[in-house]
């Protein structure tokens, strides 16, 4: 099975994979990108099998255009952001209020004109009213990934990534972002048409959306709508909750 | 034997030659800048020209009129450079293989030429490891085993001593003549010239100043300066007829059978040679003169021509020999014993001046 | 050492390659006309080459996948003619190896001819020696250290490019998942661990066969300037 | 043509420049020493400094990015000094452009030097020219071209770098936004129109700068293989 | 005014020289191959050596046991190289403006040189667009003006006819007397090389096979073939008496005032000159001698040294002038005449053989 996946989806995947092939014997190899890339190269007919995307849209937009199969399109969770510091270093946010001190010189987010969680991350400071303050200290990262290089470097004092990516980070500490602030960052996957192993990939599908699969997700801050993440993860993962 | 007309321009410089020459072998000189090697270059095929036809013992090898115009790796003629041009990352012996044509006797032979050219302790060497001397001889013997139609020799022994230079010029006239393999060579040096060829060509700014054998050039006193420049020699052919005290006699070929005696010439009995004489060693005498000099040759002859140009006066003596001989003598000694045009007289030379090869 | 880390290696090593072999089969002999040749307009397809440079490595690279790609007319007649597709196989791989190798092997080769002296070619003319073997014996050995510094460099580009190979052969581990690839992915998945040893792995093998070429085309000795 | 076009090609114009102009003050020396000393390690040295052509750009970018930043020593020092980060800035792109640019530079003008004929050299040293004379008078110019062509493609390579100005300069629009990453970000949401059209005026320009040195670099005529 | 000790080897081929040279000029000679173009690439610092030490003119200018050991370009010694090397991206003018120094007149003047070497037309030009011989001339023109304390030449003028190196020489001559410029020449050229200078210096091997004026050298018979390789003559200072009849009578230096007449010679009266008379040209007589010969000069002197070499006989007459003549005459000759040292003899010799500069 190849999978593509947003890179957000990295840590989960190596989970979901290993665990899949413990269960069925069956090899999983994944292939990380950015969503639109990936999406591009699928229409371009890429040799994968499913498609994790970071933004649903993604998945309706090659669903229509024929490139996957509608009736594998599912919702495998909802994206959470967070503000992301350095451990050690200077005193964390308490939430996106703070980011108007000028402790915090440079803030990392992803790039908001193609990268979901930049888009999030955009919207909630608007929402918020700091916008006009902290938008000459932005740096825009390509992705997720790359943003919170930019604060781990210690280049960025705080960054905005995918809880997902907080998550399985050590050496940080953060703040979840409160999700009213911006739209919901519906994150699907679908089949591809093209795929030479479609039952396999059902069968994947069905894993990750089984409960036990629902479970992993949630571990790395994959919730459904109306889900709500578990206490004790934010606390091992050294998060928290906004003030 | 070649006939030959071109036409071609270098940036400003102009050169046109129409010449038919009749001998296997012709001299070129003339000033430096005069476009010696150009025409060398041109025939060879490596500068665009204007127009070119050249003929080869009959053979048309090139014309533009008729646009018969093969690149320069399929005309067959060779070319010894003025600066050597050998290739930097073969070895000697690799430089020489470059060209090497028909190893079944068609040219001239590998050992023959290593030895001649004295370079057989070079041929594991790059060219750079080898001295000024080295290349020149090494670009020689390039060209001689690639066994061209036709071979153009561009100052071939210019920074040679004489004792190589006459050692490689009898070679050079026998790669000729064995070969059949027609030179023109340019040179500074008419010693050097003559002993290959009759025919000359004088250049000048790019013209033909002047053609044919050194007789008829140095009947005009215009050109008399620029044959002195070169180092105006005759050069006569004969038979070594015996040796004595030293010195071999040599019969001229020719009606008259004059003889005469060459030091240094070791030749064995029977054997053609040519004999070099400079118009100023030689001595006109009239008959009859004291024994007590050491001068061994004393030929009668006759007066054929005298050249006068404002610095010199050059008089041609039938020995009846092939040709005429030229002496070179004082205005005032043409007047204190009289000379005029068939007068016979004594031409006399030491045997020293007189060399044979 | 797991074959996890040895495969994207062994893959880069393999595409480069090739790579270099495709764009040396190409590069040799455009660059030879591009030296040699007096037509007009030389100048600007040197330049041309030199595109790919400047463009953002993915970029060319999606433009690149639209125009091989499985639905493109050259996509197809590729696909028709050897059954499997250019663009996500190891086919795609080499192409974007050897595109990125282009450049320098063109613009290297280029200039080595034509700094090869012109009175050494008319000398072996006058040898009897025509065009092919000219540039066999004479132009190709003295522009040798040329040709291979661009080779090197073109090497060096391909072993390490990404972002065309990322969007024409699509990362997928095992087939066409090159060392700059693994490396990017182990980052992105947060083993900075694993990412640091491939990197330092690439770039010390990809170092040592640089040093091996460059030692090759040097000439032994240095020469003096005297007689 | 709106200035959102054109702020991004001429940030990329401007930091190419300044980014070969560091480039060739540092890699010219380098090249120098290389091509005429006779110490040891010179092999070493020039193939280290092709290494940053292996990695991919986003690693390499990463690493400059800590080995940089705004807390490693480096960046402190430099931040101390004058008041402002290395990376996040203009200064980042133009590092990140002379980084790209910096193997080209140094490998052409090596091998551009040491092919200069020694002899010319020697000539030079007994009509009195010492080694800075020899250096400014026979050898830079008789390296000319090849120094030309290194430079030629570093410029190409600084114009079209992505990754390592990407993770160095933060991308921020009207500052460190150069045009390739203009182009992709326009690719990536989407604006299809924009991304053909920067990139084609990106080829174009760079491509017509490439043009004017390439006339510079190269002989007026053509030399024939005569006298 | 030189002395110099030179151990060097170039692979294989090891030189060692070790000479005092007293003259301002000295002439060095040898077969290819034998070492010249290493000896001087030695001295101007271009080649590694094993051991140096040269001083001009009482000053130590490189002493490698002394650790003076100055670069190339600190020595200010001058070189023409057998391949001129000029610099292919300048125009002539900036070649020869290379090493200019002192516009002061410390040194050639810019114009004199150019017009000397007629390269006033060039100068626009780039080398690749001259030809050889004006490469050649190009090359000496830049030497000269970079004004060297010591001037080596490596055969300045092998691709240049005798005109133009009768025009040359003279001025290099000059430029040696006027500007104390001390010069080593090497030729295959003896007649080049002595009208530059007495002394000489014999190569063979990387190894001095002699060394001394040419009377010296002519003594020892195994060295007159290497002599006669590179075209042995003798030269004589003297000073123009008057002209008659076309004809310089020249006077030369030494208590004998023996007058000799010369032809082509265009001094003015009181002028000094080099006479160059070739050995085999000269011949000896017991007096008395007839008259009807067109032989100008008859000169009295005393035999000095008789050197017999298998292949010739040199006989070296003293005519009261600086320095004896050589005259190569037949073993034959010296029988016939009965010559012996001490003799009364008279040496002849034709005005057109007797070249006056
Ligand atoms: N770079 C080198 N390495 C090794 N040997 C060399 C090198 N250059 C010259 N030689 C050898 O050293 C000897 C002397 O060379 P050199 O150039 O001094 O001779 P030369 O007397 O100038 O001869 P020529 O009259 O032919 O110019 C020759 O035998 C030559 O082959
Ligand atoms: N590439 C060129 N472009 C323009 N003019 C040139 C070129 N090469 C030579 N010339 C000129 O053409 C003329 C003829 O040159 P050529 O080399 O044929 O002379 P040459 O007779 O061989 O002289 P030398 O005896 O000095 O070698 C000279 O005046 C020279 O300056
Ligand atoms: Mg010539
Ligand atoms: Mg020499």
């Amino acid at each position: 099975l190849r999978i593509a996946a947003a890179a957000d989806l990295a840590k989960a995947l190596e989970d979901l994979t290993a665990w899949h092939q413990a269960k069925t014997q069956q090899p999983a190899t994944v292939t990380l990108g950015s969503s639109g890339l990936l999406a591009r190269q699928i229409a371009q007919g890429a040799p994968f099998d499913v498609f994790f995307s970071a933004n649903v849209a993604f998945i309706d937009n090659l669903i229509a255009q024929g490139h996957g199969l509608a009736a594998s399109r599912t919702l495998y969770g909802r994206g959470r952001i967070v503000l992301w510091t350095k451990a050690g270093g200077i005193l964390p946010p308490e939430g996106l209020a703070d980011l108007t001190d000028p402790r915090f010189q440079r803030i990392a987010i992803a790039n908001p004109d193609h990268a979901p969680y930049g888009l999030a991350a955009r919207q909630a400071m608007q929402q918020s009213g700091i916008w006009e303050v902290v938008q000459s200290r932005l740096v825009y990262g390509e992705n997720v990934g790359q943003t919170l290089h930019y604060a781990q470097s210690g280049n960025a004092e705080v960054a905005v990534v995918a809880l997902s990516l907080a998550i399985p980070t050590p050496g940080g500490t953060w703040t979840l972002i409160d999700d009213r602030l911006h739209q919901p960052l519906d994150q699907g996957l679908m089949v591809l048409a093209t795929s030479r192993q479609r039952q396999a990939s059902e069968a994947f599908v069905a894993q990750v959306t089984s409960p036990e699969g629902r479970a992993v997700l949630r571990r790395y801050g994959f919730v459904q709508p109306g889900e709500t993440l578990d206490p004790a993860l934010l606390e091992r993962a050294h998060g928290r909750l906004p003030r | 034997m070649i006939d030959l007309d071109l036409r071609l321009h270098r940036g400003a410089f102009p050169l046109t030659v129409s010449i038919h020459l009749a001998g296997a072998a012709t001299g070129i000189f003339g000033p430096s800048g005069s476009g010696k090697s150009s025409l060398l270059h041109a025939l060879a095929g490596l500068l665009p020209v204007d127009a070119l036809r050249l003929v080869v013992g009959g053979e048309v090898l090139v014309d533009t009129a008729a646009d018969l115009t093969p690149p320069a790796h399929q005309r067959r003629i060779g070319l010894v450079f003025q600066d050597h041009r050998l290739f930097p990352h073969l070895s000697i012996a690799d430089n020489l293989r470059y060209g090497l044509r028909a190893p079944a006797g068609r040219g001239p032979a590998w050992q023959e030429v290593i030895d001649l050219l004295d370079i057989g302790d070079l041929l594991d060497r790059r060219p750079e490891h080898c001295s000024g001397g080295q290349r020149q001889r090494v670009a020689l013997g390039r060209a001689l085993l690639a066994a061209p139609r036709l071979l153009l020799l561009d100052e071939p022994l210019a920074s040679l001593d004489r004792g190589l230079k006459r050692q490689i010029l009898p070679y050079l006239r026998r790669i000729r003549d064995r070969w059949q393999m027609p030179l023109l060579v340019v040179s500074h040096d008419l010693e050097e010239v003559l002993s290959l060829s009759d025919e000359l060509l004088l250049l000048a700014n790019g013209q033909v100043a002047g053609q044919g054998d050194l007789m008829h050039l140095a009947s005009d006193p215009a050109r008399l300066e620029l044959l002195h420049d070169a180092g105006l020699v005759c050069l006569m052919p004969g038979i070594v007829d015996h040796h004595a005290d030293g010195l071999a006699w040599v019969r001229l070929t020719g009606p008259g059978h004059a003889h005469l005696a060459c030091a240094n010439c070791t030749a064995p009995v029977g054997s053609p040679v040519e004999v070099l004489l400079h118009p100023d060693d030689l001595i006109l005498a009239r008959p009859p003169i004291g024994e007590a000099l050491s001068l061994t040759n004393r030929l009668p002859g006759r007066i054929l021509q005298i050249t006068r140009s404002p610095s010199r006066c050059l008089v041609a003596v039938d020995l009846g020999a092939d040709r005429p001989v030229l002496a070179e003598v004082a205005e005032r000694a043409i007047t204190a014993l009289g000379l005029t045009i068939g007068d016979e007289i004594l031409v006399l030379a030491k045997a020293q001046a007189v060399q044979a090869r | 050492m797991t074959p996890e880390t040895w495969t994207p290696l062994l893959l880069s090593l393999e595409y480069a390659s090739l790579g270099l072999a495709l764009a040396m089969a190409l590069g040799l002999p455009l660059a030879t006309a591009l030296a040699l040749g007096r037509w007009p307009g030389r100048d600007v397809v040197e330049v041309v080459v030199t595109a790919p440079l400047i463009l953002p490595p993915t970029v060319l690279g999606y433009y690149l996948l639209v125009a091989l790609g499985r639905s493109s007319p050259l996509g197809q007649a590729w696909e028709g003619l050897t059954g499997s597709s250019l663009v996500f196989t190891p086919t795609g791989c080499v192409l974007a190896a050897g595109l990125a190798a282009l450049p320098f092997v063109v613009t290297a080769t280029r200039r080595a001819m034509e700094e090869v002296d012109p009175r050494l070619l008319a000398a072996a003319a006058t040898l009897g020696a025509g065009p092919w073997r000219r540039f066999r014996t004479i132009l190709l050995p003295l522009a040798r250290r040329g040709i291979a510094g661009g080779c090197i460099l073109g090497f060096a580009k391909a072993l390490g490019d990404f972002g065309v190979t990322l969007m024409v052969a699509g990362n997928i581990p095992g087939l066409t998942q090159t060392a700059p690839l693994a490396i990017y992915d182990a980052m992105l998945s947060g083993q900075d661990g694993r990412a640091a040893g491939l990197a330092a792995f690439l770039t010390a093998v990809g170092l040592a066969v640089l040093w091996l070429v460059n030692r090759w085309a040097r000439p032994q000795r240095p020469r003096d300037g005297a007689t």
